[in-house]
């Protein structure tokens, strides 16, 4: 327990840091947004009006402790140009991203830890260099790239799953799903390669420990030896990786977002930063934080779960 | 008898660690004398090493005084220590662990000639030269290669070449040979021995290995748990143990002669107390074959017999 | 004379490297006796632990076990058996315990569970007869509240009580063949011991036939039946202990026990140390692979590989030395 | 599987056998990079030359516009075909070859320089001094990189020395984690501690005997990061905020040809691959020489 708090701490420590840092960023930087909504014809006194308006003349630490002030109390200010509520915005475009990523990181997995163990268990063969360079190229082309292949070969030259329309779950599991399928791929692409080299590098470490051998020196198959053996402590790296990718869910998926026209929180950034719509930028980029911090956070509860010797380390302590 | 070089007064280190403060060595005194080699043994997880580390100050002892003819170490600030480093020395049990693979020998061997800004380059090099070849190295072949190009053996004979370049008082050897192959084992401990005639080193000796012990010290402190239990010359230590504990760990070396059967070893079996929380009294009594209610009680001290040596026991096997 | 349990005749691994072709066992052949200890005894490096492992079967890929190796255990040639039946044998045939408790015990298995696993795959028998029996065993070995520690993870026991938990594992399919790969050298002095009493008691106890490997000659004066001293790859004196430690032959065994500290050997007494280091096995020596180190070599034993003779007194006691050791001599001068 | 004599299936060695680890066959023999090195290689040379000798290898002008030439395939005249406004694909892809590598090597270099020693004090000090530096890295990495690098080319303007240094920003924490982690390895060993004892203070310790050692590894993910720098200097220019239009860019062209895909996919597709084939490089060449690192160390420790 003394364990879980002492991570609590820290995390509402870093999420201290980062609405700091973050509303220091959008705010002390040039760049006035008093001058975007005033439009290029307005004087210098409209601007000021405006500026009075929304609070701008006064110290920025002033206007950091009001921000934040309400910030705990679940008030994240509202759009300078659509006036919706940042919070309002943000978690109804939520389940879309989080959707993108789950969706994407099931590809993942499926081709990681398959090719991660084949890979491992040969080593050095000519099966593990097959495998090592279809990562490297799949790796080596980007997310954004990835999207536009997959539009030009799947959808227009193949014609299967056109571009089509983000629909809500309501509409439809299929219909809400194969919206997801090609930028879930386009995400996969390198993110499944990171993962199988990480699963690889740990997996060949196992194998290589004396309680594998002692494991088949028990006569045990050598697919029983890998699969009740080996995966689990061969998976803590993974897990961390994949934390980390599914904790950058909204930063991951930004362009993605916008490729595939789906309404999720990534593409309310892109458009607020467009936009130069600070407060909503700021909303989001904290609530991406705290995403990022809180799955990390899992994650590493998580490890006291998977791994006793953490688990009894802790308990202990 | 010669004068005391090293004296090591209720030296006490502790660690936090995450379970709790450990008292890694509680209340150790002893002393050396000028060319004498005292042997610190016993199992792992006794201290013998954290021991030879305090007294490096590496890190510095929780208390406790130990002075190097009367300059106290505990109390000297970073400078004057850096300065008093050059007149004790230290080697490691891990040959190649403690060389850095990305340095040639000779900068190796030089180094803390250079540190302590004594004699110029070309001196220097002189100086690795003869030393490489003194412990027994062709300082031709091996001034630029680099660790990862020698034996565990000659790694081991490069690490007591820089120890001996300042020429130290003292020289401090944690388990040296613990880590190489028996027949690579012999050859560094005459390395040794012929170093410390040639340099008229004192020397302080870790070692689990009690053989070892037999040959190459004078006198050994035996240590259990953070404490001494029995400091006396190796012959009578070894011939006639006085601690259950010395009697227990002699009892268990194996012995290379198929005409000696194997006898059961005279101590309690089972783990090692937690440090954290170590037993009341006498530390070993857990797993003492002759312990009493007097060892849960009451700390044993340390009282000197009449043949000399210094034993921590309420029950001591000879001389009550 | 019944047939041998364990019969090796010209072993050899190979390992592939950049380098070239390293020779980590080269031409080992020995038999052994069903319900006999054999002490297999040499530096780092020798293929001791090479060869415990070409008879388990766990060598890496990149070995090669050349052409006219054979190994017979039981009557099967373990090198040319098919993969499931080999895997039958490893279990009921063979067993092994490795050197490091710390490594070898699967950190994130409860205790039990890798104790019964193998009987589950090899016998059938039910998880609750498994934990039941692992229980059994856990008491057999010697560890306290059995029934507690079957269900606890490795890391909650010292290494001693580790070593245990391997030897529990590795008797738990009832093995004919016991490997046990320097089972106490990463352990305490006063641990080993006990170790060591326990390995023995079962052997005699089940008639079980045992493999010990170790770097010690102490370890194994006292509690085998047979030595093999093996270097640099091949096995250069064997024969039964008394006679070995009596009638010492090779000169590189003879190195070997006089460069041992001794309790019985007054303080500062000079070691007779062995000079030099052993071979690179890529290009090894073309004679007697000692001959670089050895005080008594001369040109013959720099020119060709001295055979297996047996010794006079002891047809059993064989060594590889061109100008062996007399035995009846007590101490020799170099020639 | 009945031939003794070929290499058994068995697959795992245990710790004491690691000695052999490092004679593990590699591609080709020993001391030589396989052809996953030199092909590559021999790319990343072909593209930095053109790059750099760009204007005197007679291409035609990236910003001169065809306007009888509009979204031709490819054709005599333009070897690659033209874009939507008639410029030559292949002029543009080598214009646009000159950002991606100067932001690609730029980056990662600014990012070592500044990561590195952040990492080995963070490591070597511990305590407070590593927990304020992990605080930090923790709470940058919080904010997406993206988001960062948007938020910067957005207040400072899209140039080359923005996306440069901001990209080299972002790598300032991966690089001291790299660093940090090293110096922790390295921080307990025995020749340290042996360095300690003869005396040496803290400047020298880190500067003499761990610097060497750190440095290895983290040159080593170097190249891999000029990979990962092309790769998000590519989606910035795609997003339309790196180097300002009309100066080509590879990410930018990716962007420009979406519009046209179905009936000019040369547009896109070319500087795709172009780019694929030199971010492939970086990784291929990259991992080649940090598994030789990896080695040397292995065999060194």
């Amino acid at each position: 327990m003394r364990y879980v708090l002492k991570r609590v701490r820290r995390l509402l420590v870093v999420i201290f840091a980062v609405t700091l840092f973050t509303f220091l960023l959008v705010n002390v930087l040039p760049g006035d947004v008093a001058y975007d909504i005033a439009g290029q014809d307005a004087s210098e006194e409209e601007v000021q009006a405006i500026r009075a308006d929304l609070g701008l003349d006064r110290p920025v630490m002033v206007r950091y402790v009001e921000w934040l002030g309400d910030f705990v109390q679940g008030d994240w200010g509202r759009s300078f140009r659509t006036d919706e509520p940042v919070v309002e915005a943000i978690l109804s475009r939520f389940p879309v991203s989080l959707e993108l990523m789950l969706v994407a990181q099931v590809f993942a997995l499926i081709l990681a830890v398959p090719f991660g163990i084949i890979a491992a268990y040969r080593a050095g063969r000519t099966t593990d260099r097959a495998i090592a360079t279809a990562g490297f190229m799949s790796l080596s082309i980007p997310s954004f790239m990835a999207a536009i292949l997959l539009i030009l070969v799947v959808s227009l030259n193949l014609g299967w799953l056109p571009t089509s329309e983000y629909e809500p779950l309501s509409a439809g599991l299929w219909a809400n799903l194969r919206a997801f399928i090609l930028p879930a791929l386009a995400i996969a692409m390198a993110e499944w390669v990171i993962l199988m080299r990480v699963l690889r590098a740990d997996m060949i470490g196992v194998l290589q420990q004396d309680y594998i051998s002692l494991a088949r020196s028990k006569g045990l198959p050598v697919w029983h030896v890998i699969l009740r053996h080996a995966l689990k402590p061969a998976s803590f790296s993974m897990i961390t990786v994949l934390g980390l990718q599914i904790g950058n869910l909204v930063g991951g998926s930004i362009i993605i977002e916008s490729i595939f026209a789906l309404p999720g929180v990534g593409r309310l950034l892109i458009n607020a930063i467009y936009a130069r719509d600070f407060i909503v930028v700021q909303g989001v980029v904290v609530f991406i934080a705290f995403a990022y911090v809180l799955v990390n956070f899992i994650v590493d509860l998580l490890y006291a779960v998977l791994d006793p010797r953490i688990r009894t380390e802790r308990t202990d302590g | 008898m010669s004068q005391v070089l090293l004296d090591v007064r209720d030296l006490v280190v502790e660690f936090p660690t995450r379970k709790g403060l450990v008292q890694a060595v509680s209340g150790v005194s002893f002393e050396l004398r000028r060319g004498e080699t005292l042997a610190l043994v016993g199992e792992s997880g006794c201290g013998k090493s954290t021991t030879a580390r305090a007294v490096m100050q590496l890190p510095r002892p929780t208390s406790g005084h130990i002075s190097l003819e009367g300059d106290d170490l505990v109390a000297a600030g970073k400078r004057d220590l850096r300065r008093l480093r050059r007149r004790f020395q230290m080697i490691f049990q891990n040959p190649i662990a403690s060389l850095n693979p990305r340095k040639r020998i000779s900068e190796i061997i030089e180094k803390p000639l250079k540190i302590a800004g004594l004699l110029d380059a070309e001196k220097r090099r002189q100086a690795v030269e003869e030393l490489l070849e003194t412990v027994g190295l062709d300082p031709a072949v091996a001034m630029d290669k680099r660790p990862h190009e020698f034996s565990g053996g000659q790694c081991q004979r490069i690490s007591i070449a820089r120890a001996l370049i300042l020429e130290p008082d003292l020289l401090i050897c944690d388990e040296p040979v613990s880590a190489l192959d028996v027949s690579i084992q012999a050859q560094i401990l005459n390395l040794l021995e012929d170093m410390k005639q040639r340099y008229d080193l004192t020397m302080l000796f870790i070692s689990h290995d009690l053989a070892v012990v037999r040959n190459v010290a004078d006198r050994v402190a035996v240590m259990y748990l953070g404490r001494f239990c029995e400091v006396g010359t190796s012959e009578r230590l070894f011939d006639n143990p006085a601690h259950p504990y010395t009697r227990a760990l002699l009892s268990a070396i194996p012995v290379p002669d198929p005409t000696v059967t194997p006898k059961p070893i005279e101590m309690i079996q089972g783990d090692l107390p937690s440090p954290i929380s170590p037993p009341s009294g006498c530390r070993f009594r857990t797993r003492c074959p002759v312990a009493s209610d007097r060892c849960a009680a009451e700390v044993p001290q340390m009282r000197d017999l009449p043949d000399g040596r210094a034993v921590a026991c309420h029950h001591p096997l000879i001389g009550g | 004379m019944a047939a041998p349990l364990l019969e090796l005749t010209n072993v050899s691994t190979h390992f592939h490297s950049p380098a070239g072709r390293v020779r980590a066992v080269d031409g080992v052949s020995v038999s052994l006796e069903a319900g006999q200890t054999l002490g297999l005894v040499g530096e780092s490096g020798s293929g001791k632990s090479v060869l415990a492992r070409t008879i388990m079967g766990l060598l890496p890929s990149y070995a090669e076990i050349p052409e006219g190796s054979a190994i017979t255990f039981d009557g099967h040639n373990l090198l040319t058996m098919d993969r499931k039946a080999r895997r039958a044998i490893s279990g009921p045939g063979i067993g092994m315990i490795f050197q490091d408790p710390m490594t070898s015990l699967n950190p994130v298995m409860k205790i039990g569970q890798q104790v019964y696993e193998g009987m589950r795959h090899h016998f059938g028998t039910s998880k609750a007869a498994g934990r039941e029996r692992a229980i059994e065993l856990l008491t057999e070995v010697g560890i306290p509240q059995p029934d507690v520690r079957v269900d606890q993870f490795p890391h909650q026991l010292s290494g001693g009580m580790r070593q245990r938990v391997a030897i529990a594992i590795a008797l738990a399919c009832e093995p004919k063949l016991l490997i046990a790969d320097e089972p106490t050298t990463a352990l305490d002095v006063t641990v080993q011991s006990g170790i060591l009493d326990l390995l023995q008691r079962e052997q005699r106890d089940r008639g079980m036939t045992l493999i010990l490997i170790t770097h010690d000659l102490g370890v194994v004066a006292g509690r085998c039946d047979q030595v093999a001293v093996m270097y640099a790859g091949g096995i250069v004196e064997t024969g039964s202990t008394r006679s070995l430690f009596a009638r010492t032959r090779m000169r590189y065994t003879q190195a070997l026990l006089d460069s041992i500290p001794r309790l019985d050997r007054p303080p500062h007494e000079r070691l007779k140390s062995i000079g030099g280091r052993p071979p690179n096995l890529i290009t090894p020596p073309p004679g007697c692979r000692f001959a670089p180190r050895c005080a008594f070599a001369d040109a013959k034993c720099e020119a060709g590989i001295p055979p297996m003779q047996a010794d006079e007194a002891d047809s059993t006691h064989r060594f590889a030395c061109w100008h062996p050791r007399d035995p009846e001599q007590a101490t020799e001068e170099v020639a | 599987m009945a031939d003794p004599t070929t290499n058994r299936p068995l697959h795992p060695l245990r710790p004491t056998l690691s000695r052999f680890r490092r004679m593990r066959p590699t591609t080709g023999k020993s001391g030589q990079f396989g052809i996953a090195f030199w092909l590559p290689l021999a790319w990343l040379i072909l593209i930095s030359f053109a790059a750099i000798f760009a204007p005197w290898i007679g291409i035609q002008d990236p910003d001169s516009l065809d306007f009888i030439n509009l979204q031709a395939p490819p054709n005599d005249a333009h070897v690659l075909g033209t874009d939507h406004l008639g410029r030559d694909v292949l002029a543009r892809v080598i214009y646009g070859a000159r950002v991606s590598l100067v932001v690609g090597f730029c980056a990662p270099v600014v990012g070592m320089l500044l990561g590195l020693p952040i990492g080995m004090i963070a490591g070597y000090f511990g305590g407070r001094v590593d927990g304020f530096i992990v605080g930090c890295i923790d709470t940058f990495l919080a904010v997406p990189g993206l988001v960062l690098l948007l938020l910067f080319s957005l207040i400072f303007g899209g140039s080359l020395l923005v996306v440069t240094v901001s990209l080299g920003l972002l790598f300032i924490p991966i690089f001291s984690r790299i660093s940090r982690a090293a110096t922790l390895s390295f921080k307990s060993s025995e020749f340290v501690l042996a360095a300690r004892t003869i005396g040496a203070n803290d400047f020298n310790i880190l500067v003499r005997e761990l610097l060497p050692n750190v440095v290895l590894p983290v040159l080593a993910f170097g190249l891999v990061a000029v990979a990962g720098a092309i790769v998000v200097e590519g989606a910035l220019s795609f997003l339309g905020l790196s180097v300002p239009a009309p100066h080509p860019s590879w990410g930018g062209m990716i962007a420009g040809g979406r519009e046209h895909l179905e009936e000019s996919p040369h547009i896109s597709v070319f500087p795709a691959i172009v780019m694929f084939l030199t971010v492939l490089s970086f990784n291929l060449v990259g991992d080649t020489l940090r598994s030789r690192f990896a080695d040397v160390r292995e065999a060194a420790i």
